[in-house]
């Protein structure tokens, strides 16, 4: 069964109105481009996007919530986008912050079978508010839970079409656990090669957690911060 | 006279060792890399997923695949490595970090910091910060002693909603080196020119002074 | 006639689909390999961090540094991959194996499953069987409908400590294809030239029987 | 600081009576040969052994049971050892055993410092004993704790100067958590390469979890069975 699929608008083409979506990516590295721009064009509505941030005003996430498609927004840091911040304030977007680690976590656990787990991460803060807690080894902890979403986006460097995925530095991020917590999880890599040409011993995403993979086009790789050294 | 934030992180990176990894938060923090002693083997560690952040890239070297958790495009160093997003936190939580350097609104004489959310303020979230102080076994706030209108940051009790508790080890600010010991604040370390009433008025909180303050050894 | 245990490996093969990811238990359920349709793309899962398990190798390719979990020596097929302990539990536990073929000593109507201790036997460990048998999807087990002593295998409660709980779904023995649904043993298909009345005799549960039993198609 | 050491010997001189060391392998595949030997010849006594095999009598762990240096085996398979089954049949040794999937679960997040979690793995048998059960979603689960150990000795094919490590084929197993769990961790390599050699984007245990590095020698890699086709 070919898990290749020819471009992004099939791959979203089953998404339904209120559905979730996990996108991967830290800022605008390593975020699903042409899978973003798939569902923005698809127009799928109420959806709740699971990302580590919300893209920037017009690009990444930004598009789908200037097109007013996102519901709810699971993330750690929302804080580059205008228009995020607008919907936000007057309450048309509802928003839950999680803490970063336990945001990557509660995704790799969704994806391993582990429905919850404890960490120490917003003991004692908010975040605990309405959560179990519970002491081990004279340390306080919060319970959280798996999590898991009816699709995850996934951008990958190279990928094989048995679904294998290799990341390059740091766009890898939420791509790796992510990939194994969507119920379908649809991945577009910058180069795609036959199955047999990836090193076995590389591979960051084997091929099991993967249904859907594409090869992408028109990367932008649009930088936040700039920085250079002269 | 108060340090400047350059000389705030010329004091905290007397703290490194060698054989440290680092994780150095957004601001003065981040400024800490620059006074890293020659010769010492201290590794920067970024939570988006990379051991070993190296330098700004010149501009021809950079890379949007490679940036640190400010989201600057940074390099790597020799021996460095990239991972997901669980393992970076798996490092932190799991008290594989040495040292976690990060800026606060307010500290208090337990150790509890808030530095994310400012009620009325549009919230941004708190990344990964509350994972970074509520695991990791050493922990630096560095920060101005008072807020932009003088009011103190460090204080009995934080007004703004918290980070973590019980967590922070030792406070840097321009006027002082300040232990966060179990009976509160412990004055260790004067800036070069101020005076310990200077330090004492300018705190919402008691501290322990014990013998003659030192200056920092800048 | 009663199925070989290469008749049983058969017939399980035809409960396979194209694209399934596959962990084959010891024994029996290694044969299924041996009967996968020309074509059809399934891929063996090894727990100790292999998806795409080959055949085994030929002498001056054997390699101590890749073993299926029963420590033999294997090859790998184009497109596998190599992972870790903690990864490959979470292919199993996270529920992305689609089809799990083990051996039992016993099974109830119920799905309930023992496999693993005798008491008053060497007890060697339950391995993976347990994180298998409580996390697959889809569980086949593959066995004798007896034991060497002639006492039935498939029966209301298991004498033996249990692998896992209500989690089997379907037995092919030597004897019959039986799935294990809310109301207990069905029998859905019969060894060729064995009798339902046979089936029922050397079964210690009840067994609902709708209809014509077919024969199974090897 | 240089994790660099020179040998086994040196590795484990500070072990002491009593203290718990994590095993990587699979079998006999990926074990840390030349630490097993030192450890053998320091002659500690009394040791917590983790470990998802217990070696064969006279090779791996094998060689530790037949000195009688282990007073107790957490494992999930033990069976390929006279010696052991006879210690065990008598009682001279304890032994845990542990569902793999769970045992490499509770390694890895005693490494990423998450102390309990919940899988489904020995629910409604003797593994679920005076451990906390708990519905999810409607489906039981059990409550294991996370582990870390004194020690941890893995086996590596390539690792580096900064600690960094790459397994090869099926010989990381529990290599890579157990590199995660150690409070020390040493890791011996049949390839040791200066820091900057191998690409970062390859390393399966980043160096962080390394304290101790060193150039095993003379691995006589056992292979329990040989199956081979014509």
């Amino acid at each position: 069964m070919s898990k290749l699929i020819n471009n992004a608008a099939e791959a979203v083409k089953d998404i339904k109105d209120g559905m979730s979506i996990m996108l991967g990516g830290f800022g605008l590295c390593g975020i699903p481009e042409n899978l973003i721009n798939a569902i923005y064009d698809h127009g799928a509505k109420d959806l709740i996007c699971i990302s580590n941030n919300a893209g920037i005003d017009g690009f990444g996430l930004g598009k789908l919530l200037n097109k007013r498609q996102v519901k709810k927004m699971i993330a750690s840091y929302v804080g580059e986008n205008k228009e995020f911040e607008r919907q936000m304030l007057s309450g048309e977007i509802e928003v839950d912050l999680v803490p970063q680690g336990t945001l990557a976590e509660r995704i790799r656990a969704g994806g391993a079978g582990i429905p919850a787990f404890y960490v120490p991460a917003g003991y004692g803060t908010e975040v605990a508010e309405g959560k179990e807690t519970r002491s081990f080894n004279g340390k306080m902890y919060l319970m959280e839970e798996g999590m898991t979403a009816d699709y995850a986006f996934v951008k990958a460097w190279k990928g094989d079409t048995k679904g294998n995925l290799i990341f390059k530095h740091t766009a890898n991020n939420f791509n790796q656990a992510m990939a194994m917590a969507g119920k379908i999880t649809i991945a577009e890599v910058e180069e795609l090669v036959p199955a047999g040409e990836l090193d076995p011993n590389q591979i960051h995403v084997p091929g099991i957690f993967v249904q859907k993979i594409f090869q992408g086009k028109d990367y932008e790789k649009r930088i936040e911060f700039e920085t250079i050294s002269e | 006279m108060s340090l400047t934030k350059y000389d705030i992180a010329k004091r905290i990176a007397q703290e490194l060792k060698d054989g440290y990894y680092v994780n150095l938060g957004i601001g003065i923090p981040t400024l800490v890399a620059n006074y890293i002693p020659a010769g010492m083997d201290v590794t920067l560690h970024s939570e988006n997923g990379l051991l070993g952040i190296g330098p700004f890239p010149k501009k021809e070297n950079v890379d949007p695949d490679l940036i640190n958790a400010g989201k600057q495009t940074v390099t790597y160093t020799e021996g460095g490595s990239f991972f997901d997003s669980s393992l970076s936190f798996a490092m932190i939580r799991g008290g594989h970090i040495n040292l976690t350097v990060l800026g606060a609104f307010e500290v208090t004489d337990k150790g509890d910091i808030s530095s994310w959310k400012i009620p009325g303020k549009m919230v941004k979230g708190m990344g990964g910060a509350m994972d970074l102080v509520a695991a990791a076994e050493n922990i630096i706030v560095a920060t101005t002693h008072t807020d932009k209108n003088g009011n103190p940051k460090l204080k009995k009790e934080c007004s703004l909603p918290l980070t973590g508790v019980n967590c922070v080890k030792k406070i840097v600010s321009d006027l002082a080196v300040i232990e966060i010991t179990e009976k509160g604040f412990k004055l260790l370390e004067r800036a070069p020119g101020v005076s310990v009433d200077e330090i004492k008025e300018k705190t919402d909180a008691p501290i322990i002074i014990e013998g003659d303050i030192p200056e920092m050894n800048l």
